[in-house]
């Protein structure tokens, strides 16, 4: 299949008008030492019936159909209403560019505009921006942001952030020769306050946390950002699950400083990973600081109220190795799809949604700690995920269960050595009673 | 025309847009005794499901894309998106799977990944490719800190990235953001690298040159071995952004021109649509001597089957996201590439050229083109006969809306004052270069007789022109229930 | 705005909008010598994909749409259509299922359609249904066929069918079509079926009475047992027209107002979309005197499992269209009907009720009303005080499309000279509401002030007002090569 | 789930404008006896989640995955440009009521006017309507459109017409106590040209064919038109599958003077039988007569061309009881897919499609002919269907293949007793190669 719209005709007329005759010999400009003078060894061309078949091939090799799953981790299974779908596919949404020319864009920036209210209801702080790549590249960012605001080399990381997100600011301050030292846990699964307590001091940028962090458990925002005030440290909280804040009070009102994450779980779908949603929200005060496009409303010469990007002296086209990131293309449509999502389930579906995870989790913590040989290896809060500890090795666990069609849970003995035999597991609103029951049913059987 | 609130504007209590099947489990009260929790969350908005239905259905209505006509962006390569690459990212099983399964139950998603990495590998003649970056800019980065990690191995990383001044902003941005300074090369007056410049420039200092090929004038940096060469011989890297690989696809590889690292633009080049800014995918190709830096995690063939490798050296440069990359986009790509095959990828190149040049043949007395070199993809037109009367690229830009046409870009290349970058791509219609060269004519003609209508428009849009500095002085940022508007 | 062609005036030989997958068997040729065949279909466009996704897109922005707003038309009940009913409809099970596979192989949609059946008995209190009508005139087709059937069963199908002089234009022609004759009944000064009148006419040359209830004014029948009294009392039956359905579910049942048949309209009261005219589905529900006659084939439970019977009875009217009747409509109206369940239902007629009543209250001092009964969920205006100005209902209508709203329905009830039939709905919001209510009080002022721009609207859509008397005097019915236009 | 939009304050502000204190005032015109006292007896509501798992479980009650069909006989399986489903579900096309505005219908008049445009081609006749119910239904339109016509008593319908169509116009004329004669067939598997003859006369009014036929055999709509015309009959040609009429030849060219049928083969699914779309043509001296909406073209006041229904005085809402046909909804939505379709496909496509399925079809044909036991039961002409006889009865044959996962065919003996042991056997470009070697393989072993 090709795209090209030109006939046959028009093609000759073209040529003509240009002056030549062949295409060849626009390319004169490229060298002929360097011309592939072959074929690209790339399969095709395929018609819509042999990509489709290819790719269905390819997806049953996925055998994921039928799994009951409790994989969390990062990336949530929540509930997408069905206009999500239906609208975030409109041609008018999906086709644009970045919304350059506003007066033909306000669909795209009044959204946006939207969904940075929507992120500053959530997260309790000023401003937002319309999304970063996603939530471990918004954790980078906030670290480079608290560090450009603050310009001292420490910076406190708590060992129960995701471990992706940790891994991934190592790699985008790697070449500032920062300071950055991981805060552990304590039995509650929460950052070890006393051990914060001790790191902090005046060389310190920020402090950054995820709650609920990567085992569940809720941090004490309170306590960590008066800790990080005291110094006048930057209080970063990375929430990976915002469902949550339906329900747990806004940590900008809880004193965090800068609030960024990721918003999969706001009607994006699991998609193996990618395309995610980085968010990002802070204090006004550093607004010249912040990285990504914001969106800001305006009107024009007839004084209708109109969207637009703004603050750009910020950004790379503008301000070039000087910009507050060097993000260009984001992740638009994705947080499209999350303001859809968010005011589809409005106030109240929104508030119902964190309550019955909520609700789930604490049912399936319940069932599973009842199990002879399982512990809950943390007594701390927990929203929708928790660690359990086995009596057996975790892949002996983990290959027992999927036999069951059970996928149980994210293994943490990898990333976490420390941690032999645990995983954390997820439930939220998408489990039905008897899906949590059955689990339990079979891991009493084999535990 | 009715305007569009704001969702929170119509919002009301009692209104509900979606529900949640009942709970079936036995509620437990005072979950979170110890935590600070809130009632609700303060603002959000309350609407049924026929007016969000209808919120999102009239602004979409509000905003020109591809869909609706002839998008001629310069840099961005708007061609039109592929239906069928959107039917076969909703598969249920690439959408619902989790990225964390046990790695039997992505296979397919593993080699999807895998197999795009190969063609891209041989569709620019690089060794190899990471998928992971999530757009163009962070491809930039994790090519620059590859270079990097390779020069620290080698003792030293360097300090300065070599950047020509028509290059777009992203990759001095870049540079800095992986710990250079940025120097700027002069282009010459072909628009192309200035040779001599650039021998005069390089350095052991000089850690890499970020090179656009095709430059952002459309013009073929014809000495690109040379230029490597100098490079190279001072013991630096050649970055090149791929931005403009719509240009050269089939026709001729970064890989061949002695090129170290490439991003590709999975949203431009090849296909996948930009949603209004994304999600798009920046997926970089290296030469071998830095694979041992890629980012984590790898996809690895293991006899039949595929799997991830976290832990491949300890010189990568470690990761540079969540999981694994913007995996769907990565599947329209894909989609792209064996929908079109060699001879239909060889053809995006010849069509999309073709259309520039005939659009340049067209408007080249009507508007200034600062350099007469030959250029492939797109040109890059001024204001410069039209400031003679007042009207800037800006003004020609909103003129274009009143015409139903996108305008074409001006934030760069800086080195051409009020810049007008055409980009046409190769899936538009003669009927649609020609109704862009007449409004473009009309506009030329009215730059002349009557300058007003041009600095005045657009006239017919949603909104008219936007005071865009009000909104950089006194920024409104969001909604807040104080206002009335 | 750009002018979106025809598509046949942007052909070009060359360009291809899809491909085959090529063909996989050895060719044979000559396998068509002895009949007449062709090269290929003349005139047939050929466009690119892009064209084609361009063509359309543009084309559907030119549409009004209940996605996009307030469309009180009034007796086609435009309500919001939910999404999720499109999204069960779309189930790959539903879509590929072919019409003539073995029973066990539909199972489920057998189940879909017996449930629906079920359901609709119980919504209207009828003994049984058929789901075969692809619309609401082909129901009141089979309706008629039905009592024709019985009555000729009786010993005579007789001649007449009284039809008030309210009623909507398909029912005369259905009774036409099923071999009757028609009479008017009047209606009296409250607007409902004047019962003497009808006495007067009712004979036992009449077959039925074919009455719609609430009827195209909106008001209910509320003698709709004493007129059921006096057609049964002559051995005629009742019809219902039950395109108003609307304001009674959950509230009261036909069945239950001794009606005979009834047909529903899904694409009105059940919410499917009307796709702009169609597809539909108008079952007929029955009570069991009619029972034999039921169009085949029918759908019966056998113990577990579901069968079609296609010889029931002798009796039978025959079949009425292909297989079983709009299927992927009818998952719709059983998708909607199961979101709504109980107090849904009867909350739609309250809802619908009110809001109509709302509308009424805030304009019946600005638009006449010629009866003043109480109404339910629609309400009939009519142009008698603008007229005075020499503004009609049409100019109203097509200035309402300035304001950004769907005009009226102004084709009928013939007993309101220049109608505006008005039905909201239950899906608005109060915005939409006041929104129209306040365009129309605007008209209304305008027509007294300045009746020009009634008269010249609409003035801001793609089109203005077109010459409805030049396309009939000159149709021009299809696209042909010679035309330049 | 409801879908009311009123707040429960609107609510209150509404009923104290209307001057009421309870929606239930509004019912008063309703008498007490008939007024329902009662919930109605329905299950639900049901949220989005449950709905769809409901209907989930009834779509895996129709096990018909994975199964090889071999089904036509009126509903015809053919790919589906991915363009078709993605524009024709927009919602500016599919929730807009018939365009009895114009001003604001033009995408739904347009896109009606060129699907007219199409079916002349096609049809090689004037004019044709916006759609008609099904193939079936036009069937019957057309019957009682020639007898407006002619007003003679008899009407010749092949025996070879779809059985449902001809039971569907008997439906339709039953109360018009026309003679309708059945014409039945020849060795060919067409219409018995002898028989066709000699009940053709002055009572006439016209004779109804299909082609291809039932059977899958071309008919010869010259001979037959000539034989009509003869008698100034009108030769009514009914097409169930018109992607044939990318390689035959226009039957309007060939004399008929009215075409009509359905069209689902063009990108409207199998759905289980609907919805469909029935379409119709005719010489444009028929006009007055004909049923069903039509399109015109005309302009507005300021000269811009614009499309509008046009020449309604033949419809319900003016003539009433005097109208050409009582219908009002049509199809005008799968018309619309159906433009897409063709319009997709193109000149060239199209002529592709039914190439292959001609080849297809005959390779079939060839495949199945040498098996031993099996015979091909008529020797006419065919385009993508053709009747095999089976050594064994049908259905034990029928049962045999679903044991294989394949559905043969469509048996012919419940409505033609005289073909027993007989099937329709339909191949089509979905049809891979070795799709049809394994039915013959299949058919190989079991005959
Ligand atoms: C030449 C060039 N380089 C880099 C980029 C950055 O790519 P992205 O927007 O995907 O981050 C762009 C995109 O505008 C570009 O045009
Ligand atoms: C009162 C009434 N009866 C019958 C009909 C005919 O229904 P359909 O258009 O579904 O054939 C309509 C539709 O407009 C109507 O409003």
């Amino acid at each position: 299949m090709s795209y090209i719209s030109l006939s046959d005709n028009d093609l000759k007329e073209m040529l003509t008008a240009i002056g030549i005759t062949s295409i060849k010999e626009l390319f004169n400009s490229i060298p002929a030492d360097i011309k592939l003078n072959r074929d690209l060894n790339v399969p095709g061309p395929l018609t819509e019936v042999e990509v489709v078949a290819y790719f269905e091939n390819l997806a049953n090799k996925n055998l994921s159909l039928d799994v009951l799953s409790f994989l969390g981790a990062g990336a949530y299974s929540h509930v997408i209403p069905s206009v999500v779908d239906y609208l975030s596919q409109r041609g008018e949404f999906v086709s644009p560019y970045t919304p350059y020319q506003p007066e033909i864009s306000q669909g795209t920036l009044q959204t946006a505009f939207e969904f940075q209210t929507l992120i500053c209801q959530l997260t309790g702080l000023d401003i937002a921006n319309a999304s970063l790549y996603d939530g471990a590249s918004g954790a980078a960012e906030a670290v480079l942001m608290a560090h450009r605001l603050r310009r001292r080399p420490k910076i406190l990381v708590a060992r129960s952030l995701h471990p992706q997100y940790r891994e991934t600011i190592r790699t985008y301050v790697n070449n500032l020769h920062l300071n950055i030292i991981e805060i552990g846990y304590d039995e509650s699964g929460c950052i070890d306050l006393e051990k914060l307590k001790g790191s902090m001091d005046e060389e310190t940028s920020a402090v950054v946390f995820q709650s609920p962090n990567f085992f569940g458990s809720i941090e004490d925002i309170q306590k960590i950002s008066e800790m990080a005030h005291q110094y006048s440290a930057l209080s970063t909280a990375v929430i990976a699950e915002p469902v949550s804040l339906g329900i747990l009070e806004a940590p900008g009102i809880l004193g965090a400083d800068i609030v960024t994450g990721e918003a999969q779980s706001f009607g994006i779908p699991l998609s193996f990973g990618g395309p995610y949603l980085g968010f990002m929200s802070c204090r006004k005060e550093f607004i010249r600081q912040f990285p990504g496009r914001i969106v800001g409303e305006t009107h024009d010469v007839e004084g209708k109220r109109g969207y637009v990007l703004t603050l750009s002296t910020r950004e790379q086209h503008i301000r070039r190795e000087r910009a507050t990131s060097n993000i260009c293309t984001n992740q638009a449509l994705c947080a499209l799809r999350a303001t859809m999502f968010l005011e589809t389930l409005g106030q109240e579906g929104f508030r119902e949604l964190a309550w019955q995870n909520l609700q789930k989790a604490h049912y399936a913590k319940g069932q599973l700690s009842q199990i002879k040989g399982i512990s809950l290896k943390f007594n701390g809060n927990i929203f929708n995920e928790f660690v359990c500890e086995f009596p057996k090795p975790w892949e002996e666990i983990e290959s027992i269960l999927l036999e069951k069609k059970i996928i149980i849970g994210y293994g943490l003995e990898n990333e976490f050595p420390e941690l032999k035999n645990c995983a954390v597991i997820c439930v939220t609103e998408t489990h039905k009673k008897e899906d949590i029951d059955k689990l339990a049913a079979v891991l009493k059987e084999i535990t | 025309m009715i305007r569009e609130p704001l969702i929170f504007e119509i919002s009301g209590e009692g209104k509900r847009g979606f529900r949640l099947p009942p709970l079936d489990i036995p509620v437990t009260i005072n979950l979170l005794n110890e935590v600070p929790t809130r009632e609700k969350v303060d603002g959000f908005p309350q609407v049924s499901e026929t007016e969000i239905v209808r919120h999102f259905t009239r602004l979409s209505q509000t905003n020109y894309c591809v869909d609706i006509g002839f998008y001629p962006l310069g840099s961005c390569t708007m061609k039109y998106n592929p239906k069928i690459n959107e039917k076969v990212a909703a598969m249920d099983s690439f959408v619902r799977t989790h990225p964390s399964v046990p790695l039997k139950f992505s296979q397919g998603n593993l080699e999807i990944l895998k197999t795009t990495e190969e063609l891209l590998s041989e569709i620019t003649g690089m060794d190899a490719f990471t998928l992971q970056p999530a757009a163009g800019a962070q491809g930039e980065l994790v090519g620059m800190l590859l270079i990097r990690a390779y020069l620290e191995d080698l003792g030293n990383p360097r300090k300065i990235v070599l950047i020509p001044d028509s290059a777009h902003g992203t990759n001095p941005s870049s540079a800095h953001l992986s710990g250079y300074t940025v120097q700027e090369i002069k282009s010459n007056e072909r628009g192309t690298v200035d040779v001599n410049d650039l021998a005069r420039m390089m350095s052991e200092d000089v850690a890499a040159l970020m090179i656009t090929n095709p430059n952002t004038l459309g013009i073929f940096e014809d000495e690109i071995k040379k230029i490597a060469g100098i490079v190279h011989s001072k013991g630096g890297l050649v970055y090149m952004d791929g931005a403009n690989m719509n240009a050269l696809v089939g026709h001729c590889r970064p890989g061949d021109m002695d090129v170290d690292v490439i991003h590709l633009n999975l949203h431009k080049t090849f296909s996948t649509p930009h949603g209004g800014g994304g999600p798009g995918s920046g997926p970089v190709g290296i030469k071998s001597i830095l694979e041992p830096y890629l980012p984590v995690p790898l996809i690895e063939r293991h006899g039949e089957g595929l799997h991830l490798n976290f832990n491949p050296s300890k010189k990568t440069i470690g990761r540079i996201r969540g999981f694994y990359g913007n995996f769907l986009v990565i599947v329209k790509a894909l989609t792209y590439i064996l929908s079109l095959g060699p001879q239909g990828l060889s053809e995006v190149a010849e069509i999309a050229v073709l259309n520039a040049n005939y659009i340049r043949k067209n408007l080249e007395k009507d508007y200034h083109l600062k350099y007469d070199s030959p250029t492939l993809h797109e040109c890059v037109f001024s204001d410069k006969f039209q400031k003679e009367h007042g009207v800037l690229n800006i003004d020609i830009a909103k003129r274009l809306i009143d015409f139903g046409m996108h305008p074409p870009t001006m934030s760069f290349p800086l080195i051409v004052h009020g810049a007008l970058m055409v980009e046409p791509t190769e899936t538009e219609s003669k009927r649609d270069l020609d109704m862009f060269i007449a409004a473009m004519k009309t506009i030329a003609i009215e730059a002349k007789e009557n300058p007003e209508v041009i600095k005045s428009a657009p006239h017919g849009s949603y909104v008219r022109r936007l005071d865009e500095t009000k909104a950089a002085r006194q920024p409104v940022l969001k909604w807040t229930p104080e206002r009335t508007d």
